[in-house]
């Protein structure tokens, strides 16, 4: 509808509101506001905010909103990123006044719900992946894992060794060397072989007694479990190393194997993937970190503890890698996952890993006589195609097939990665969606290389439906424009 | 419950497909050693059991309801009730990172909506689309200044809030980059320590306007030193005071962090909050986080998309500026929305309506006998104060009568006794400040 | 977006679902139902109705919302609809659990949260509008007017005399001869004249010793103040009759002058419109009556009163006409207008009077040059343009307009309404709409009448962006499609 | 406060387009009599204090928080919190009557669902898009069997909820349609005074199934009675309970009314709540209220549209089928958000719940030493009891203990001496039921 045309940005629409009164007026015999405070720390003029009406706003908004495209309202295969519905029950009760206008720095006595929720959630995954105590301090994945490596590097310190390599596989996610940097370690790539997983030879030839650790995802970013893990787990620990587990992936296998079990020392889990907490639209997410026996000294602060019948929070962990954020991470997204897995149990978890493998299983298979599996292995929850051959498929690459996938509805998967795929899309459709949902976008790629044969231009072009059609990125990267000046005023 | 929609049938179709008869032999490649674990987490319940247990939790949190002064990094402001509805549309928070620009107009274009408010309330040129919190963006600030100036010294203010101090060095010690506090000389930066610490090898200085105490700095003094030097000045603010204060941009600042929490979000026992990074359009290069850009497309119409991704951890890894990837975007959405209910005129009184309170109520205390400042300097919307009695008797008692009268803080933060950390918002009730210095002076008798 | 095409119907999207375990499974010793209920009350199978999983569910109205026009999404012009913004403050608050959960048969004195808001209310729509006293009983604004004429009723035979008819402007709603007969009442239609206001002279013929009513919407549906109120109001009374206000056009005149001042015996308000109580996609709203002091004790049943600082409810009127909902009317509505009211004040309802007015005055005026007015006198806070003229418009009629005016991303203006204007566009802007939204809807007026010029075809086959096109209602009058059938269980 | 866009410049700029100076002028064709009238209503708050209002305000209905056995119309039933999650998107609830199909595709389609849906629970061929409430409906499911017929007379069962009945009057009355009323035996409908008042002049005898009192009405013996009449078959009905009860259709229903309350609407106090009719397909053109009906568009495309609207007032005017206009489509909406949440599982179990609970909970009462049914007949998930104390004195008991205990019910309508009519749902917690029926063991002593 042309009501999603073009929407002016709030600085375009301002037309120069003189603002609402959303306070008392001050009384008439109140001081003026620079008798109580000092002169020189005030402003002149009130920042530079357009005052709109709240319809106005609203509405822009509100038209904001209907340019995206999200999971209430489409297929999302977002390989990697686990779109999977997030229940509305969990928003509404996440958001009950008592939790929400809980100060931080409250007195636990007066904040024993919310504790005893964040105890009880981190237990539970903490026994969901085998490990022996979870923090929920982390933000996000990313976060998580720089918790992860603070704290093999706080072990190794202990015992007396500054180890200083993070050895991470060339399908890792771009976070994992990342959080590793950030950590002060440097990263060694280790390879991965014809099928997909870690060349055994490989790690062989780098881990060393410089290894601090390897980080590892599993099923790995490729939807391929490691079926070595044993033997990976055994060579790490051989070299004195500590086995890192990226939990992205875990909604393949939750419930069904436990990462403490195959030997993985620290994990980290993406509360807004597995534990359907909401994107957002790019976050907030939440990265609670397990690890085993010997690492529980080291967990971030504040520490959940109870003591005569009451939770209170511990910030005196000599041990500890110390704090990671303001306060005790995203305790509303805990709440949602709270909500979740009280919904499930085991039994609905593994019913969720179950179900999502089986989808990804059989998308896979009735893509693949199509578009080629970027390997042949039986995936877990998540699979990669390829376009690279350009004498079966042309110019019609992955960036092309995903933008005509808008057009016909679905958002695009994941493309581009992981790197060592060429001309890949990681496809993950997760457990919520519906055989007729699987065979539409079956249908729909069918549609696309047929009309490639027919009208490739148009293939090309592609989107034609959305509300913007392709952008110029390069020329957005190479003049940023990050922040709106008022054309007027530039002159 | 289960969100699964397929039937049983389906599900055999499916398993048929792929050449299988059941479930478990999905799982055929995982060594079967680690089938089957036994895992005893609580047998499901059905939402209407849920909206009970978590209705009853919700009423354990008796702070959540109680009066409260509470401050010291996370504030309760008024919030319009259309930001929620706003954002708790599935089409903003069930949606992914901006990847798909054109699936995604919606998302980038709000958060260019975002740095361009922030950089305007900061006075920057440029601001991010969000990191985790106020802390994790003033250690993450402090990176960039070492990548920005290649050095690897770090000083910050001892009136900088402890719990960001904390942080701060959780991130620097990773990388091994020197911090040093600068204290505090009766709760204002003390300017000759900072100017005898400062070296050739700093690469910045961070200081909080107005500070952990309440108090403001004297931030153009702190700015002639720090620009005498190579280093840059960083600051660490709290955004709603941005609405009656001289921008960190006006007094000199290079780079800006924060806390978006006063800007139209819930207190949520601490989070999820959102860390604001702003900085001089010199320095974006050197930006940690996702940045959203105005663009052209193929007709030539305008448009947003997400921009320098090479500064980034999917694009760089190992080299990037940073390892977030997920970040707060739906904490950025809900201060966009804040921010434009409020319009500059809101945004003003708000704040001034916090200071008048908080010396409403500063003025009240201070009367009752042997109460006072810790610091006789001006403040904004909070302020310390010592009592006559036990800092932790008076919290009792407070309590009992539903008031969470303030923070403790301790005498190693005050340099001196223990004293309290004391907050008023422009929701804050004159009845309240009436209640609350009533109760005291009753009970200081 | 291609998002929004078609989207099946929650019968076609049904695949065989078996449904959720909503609640906890019966204990095994429990009784079979039919051992606890007679077999023979008990249907064998369950209704037909679909089993969706939830994200199917959620994604189906999501998709629905998104083909809706809405005030939140655009200006939305519609005459006699008072389309104006709905506060989200009013929405949240009127759904607090302790207004959400409250049972209307709970004993009063575990009601009066409620009960004093509703009086409060009650008391205050009686100040604005200058009547004794009203009640909020009615679901709508025609549920007033048959409450309002039951009372009308009820005087006149208390009186002693039956009288049968009521008059009606030929100007007014259709639902005010409807609601007439509806409370046993013959209608008859008093002529406007050529300024658009009822005709005196023909007011004067049709009144007589059987008029129990004359029914006034003032300003009228023309969007004109019957200047002659005084006048008509004389010769109502003189007749013994009463002079009944339909307020659904309050939101020209709310704070700026009283029904009651005007000689109006009986008012009914539509909190739907002036107090900004949400249409809901046709409701809920509420309708509540106010009357003069003579017709107090005629109210409908319960009456709110307060005794020994209890409000409670009283069933036993006397001369009430009786009760006319099952409760008391949409309580949640009226708790929308007391907040919304609570918000404005008498200067903020001036306020929106005075701008309603300009709005739609300054709309008119950019218009007439185009298309001209019904009438020329001076609107309130609507006005009637008409595309009689033939020979200027050809067949770009009232229809053809109003769909070209949904592709330039606006809802249509009313049309065809009120009847006594040929090819009728009835505009009501509203207090909320910016000069900024008025000037663009101006220009879309234009650019439509432009392209007719041009491209003619184009024109009259509008609308061509909207999720559908022009519907068959004949065809769909016709042969009535009221339900999903099953195409496959019919044959 | 106010909502309103305009600059003050912006305002004089419009006035001078008209040729004015002054808003007062605006109003120059109204008597200057009638002018700034004096009102004397509340001065405005503003939105933070409205807030504070309204929370205090909703505190002081102790009852929306008690333990609730009330039924007599209105249920609490369990209601998934995504209904309202839905229903609060602003496309739905800010848009009109769908009267310009193109726009409204979304609220069209959404009735053309509700339509089946309720035809499918009543067993009707059609069900119009809703009434203000059950109350209402009834009155108007009458007056259409009137039209129907031809006929002015309607008979109603004794043991129909009185407050429809008193509705019923009401609209009956107006437009002088005899109304009887057939008595109740022991809590059902007395079929010997039917047989012998239903006559040709009879347009429909009503009732309710269950009743008023939570009893099955011998619906079979009634059908077969006016079946020998020309008179239709009306009902009233409680849809939650058609989750598990034949439905009217089933047993012979024309026209079917009722409350759509129990389908996933709060309480609210008495409302919005909206209103069922549902009938036969041969009466659709008596049937009053909105129709949506699916069509093709000028493409060929389905869609849906407004049809039938000759019967409407806005058509019809005078000789409309009813005046109704606005009606409850919300409340609709949220109905078939729900239905369709639930699926026909969730429907069953949440009535099988129900009555089981309330089965549960009689056999606890009726174990009390002078507590007995009041009919001791089959019941679904209310009941009537009778004490052996006064009825206000338990009422004032079980508040004093958080619990609203029944709704008392007269002499008059009992037939005997008061009782009381207690219900449960799917949500009555068993905990609940225990302390109940101990409170009130203890009481009686
Ligand atoms: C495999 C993998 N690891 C780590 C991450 C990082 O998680 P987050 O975005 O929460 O920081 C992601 C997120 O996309 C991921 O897919
Ligand atoms: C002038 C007029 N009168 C009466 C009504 C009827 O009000 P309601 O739709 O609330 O029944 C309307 C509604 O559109 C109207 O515009």
């Amino acid at each position: 509808m042309p009501l999603d045309a073009n929407e002016p940005t709030i600085f375009e629409l301002d037309h120069g509101g003189e603002g609402r009164d959303w306070f008392p007026a001050p009384e008439p015999e109140e001081e003026p506001i620079n008798s109580i405070l000092p002169t020189d720390c005030i402003a002149e003029q009130a920042p530079d905010i357009p005052n709109l009406s709240e319809l106005e706003t609203v509405r822009h908004f509100t038209r904001l909103s209907r340019k995206n495209f999200s999971v209430d309202s489409g297929f999302y295969p977002l390989g990697s990123c686990t779109m999977k519905y997030n229940p509305k029950v969990c928003e509404a009760l996440s958001g009950l006044p008592g939790f929400a206008n809980l100060h931080p720095l409250t007195d636990s006595q007066f904040a024993q719900g919310t504790l005893r929720l964040m105890d009880a959630l981190s237990r539970s995954l903490a026994y969901l992946t085998g490990m022996e105590a979870v923090t929920l301090n982390p933000c996000a994945g990313a976060h998580g894992e720089f918790c992860g490596m603070l704290i093999a590097r706080a072990y190794h310190k202990d015992c007396g060794n500054n180890r200083s390599v993070v050895l991470v596989p060339d399908s890792a996610h771009g976070t994992n060397p990342a959080s590793a940097v950030m950590a002060g370690f440097k990263t060694v790539e280790v390879k991965s072989n014809a099928e997909g997983c870690v060349d055994l030879e490989d790690l062989k030839k780098k881990i060393n007694e410089d290894t601090a650790a390897l980080m590892l995802t599993n099923p790995n970013t490729l939807g391929l479990f490691e079926k070595e893990i044993e033997e990976i787990a055994r060579l790490v620990h051989d070299a004195g190393a500590l086995l890192y587990y990226d939990g992205a992936n875990l909604n393949a296998i939750a419930g069904i194997a436990q990462p403490g079990d195959m030997g993985f020392d620290i994990i980290h889990l993406n509360l807004h993937k597995t534990f359907a907490t909401p994107h957002g639209g790019g976050g907030p997410g939440s990265g609670p970190v397990g690890v085993n026996e010997t690492l529980v000294p080291y967990l971030p602060t504040p520490v959940i503890e109870k003591r005569d019948g009451l939770y209170r929070l511990d910030y005196e962990k000599e041990k500890s890698v110390g704090q990671l954020s303001t306060f005790f991470g995203n305790v509303g997204i805990a709440l949602r996952a709270y909500v979740y897995l009280r919904l499930h149990g085991l039994e609905g978890i593994r019913k969720n890993s179950e179900t999502a493998v089986l989808n990804a299983r059989y998308l896979k298979k009735e893509i693949e006589s199509m578009i080629p599996a970027f390997l042949p292995a039986d995936c877990m929850h998540e699979f990669v195609l390829t376009l690279k051959d350009k004498d079966r498929f042309g110019d019609l690459n992955a960036m092309v097939l995903a933008k005509n996938l808008l057009d016909h509805g679905f958002h695009a998967p994941t493309v581009y990665f992981p790197l060592i795929a060429k001309e890949a899309l990681m496809i993950e459709p997760t457990e919520s969606e519906s055989k007729q949902t699987l065979d539409s976008f079956v249908e729909a790629i069918k549609e696309i290389l047929e009309e490639y044969k027919t009208d490739p231009d148009r293939v090309r072009n592609a989107p034609h439906t959305t509300p913007v059609r392709r952008l110029d990125e390069v020329a957005a990267a190479r003049q940023p424009d990050l922040v709106y000046t008022c054309p007027l005023c530039s002159v | 419950m289960d969100y699964i929609p397929h039937t049983a049938d389906e599900t055999q179709r499916m398993l048929s497909a792929v050449g299988l008869n059941n479930p478990s032999e999905l799982f055929h490649m995982i060594p079967s050693a680690f089938l089957d674990p036994e895992i005893e987490i609580p047998t499901p319940v059905t939402e209407m059991e849920i909206v009970e247990e978590m209705e009853k939790a919700a009423q354990k949190n008796e702070g959540g309801s109680m009066v409260s002064f509470l401050g010291g990094g996370a504030y309760d402001h008024f919030v319009p009730r259309t930001v929620n509805a706003l954002i708790s549309r599935g089409d903003f928070y069930t949606a992914y990172t901006p990847y798909q620009a054109e699936a995604s107009q919606g998302t980038l274009q709000a958060i260019y909506e975002f740095q361009t408010l922030l950089s305007r309330l900061t006075g920057m040129e440029a601001a991010n689309a969000s990191m985790y919190d106020g802390a994790s963006a003033l250690a993450e600030a402090a990176l960039m200044a070492c990548r920005v100036r290649r050095k690897s010294k770090i000083l910050v203010s001892a009136a900088v809030n402890p719990q960001y101090r904390r942080v701060l060095r959780t991130y620097l010690e990773a990388q091994a980059i020197e911090l040093i506090e600068i204290p505090h000389t009766e709760g204002i930066t003390d300017l000759g320590s900072l100017k005898e610490t400062i070296d050739a090898d700093t690469a910045a200085f961070f200081v909080s306007q107005p500070n952990y105490f309440g108090i403001f700095e004297p931030v153009d003094s702190i700015a002639e030193i720090v620009n005498h030097s190579d280093a840059l000045l960083g600051a660490s603010v709290y955004p709603h005071s941005l609405g009656l204060l001289k921008s960190p941009g006006e007094w000199g600042a290079d780079i800006v962090s924060g806390d978006l929490q006063s800007l139209g979000l819930a207190l949520n026992y601490g989070g999820p909050y959102a860390g604001i990074l702003a900085a001089k359009q010199k320095y974006i290069r050197q930006m940690p986080g996702r940045l959203a850009g105005r663009a052209k497309d193929r007709d030539g119409n305008p448009g947003f998309t997400l921009t320098l991704q090479t500064r980034e951890q999917h694009i760089r890894r190992a080299k990037a500026t940073s390892n977030i990837c997920t970040n707060q975007a739906l904490c950025a959405l809900a201060s966009t929305v804040y921010l434009t209910l409020m319009g500059s005129k809101g945004l003003r009184s708000a704040a001034e309506r916090s200071a008048r309170n908080a010396h409403a109520l500063k003025d009240h205390l201070c009367k009752i006998n042997g109460v006072r400042l810790r610091f006789d300097r001006p403040f904004f919307n909070e302020f310390v104060i010592e009592l006559p009695i036990p800092i932790q008797q008076w919290l009792d008692k407070a309590s009992e009568e539903n008031i969470l009268a303030g923070i403790p803080i301790s005498g190693a933060e005050t340099g001196s006794k223990e004293a309290l950390l004391v907050c008023a918002t422009e929701k804050t009730n004159p009845v309240d400040i009436d209640r609350y210095s009533h109760l005291l002076s009753k009970m200081i008798g």
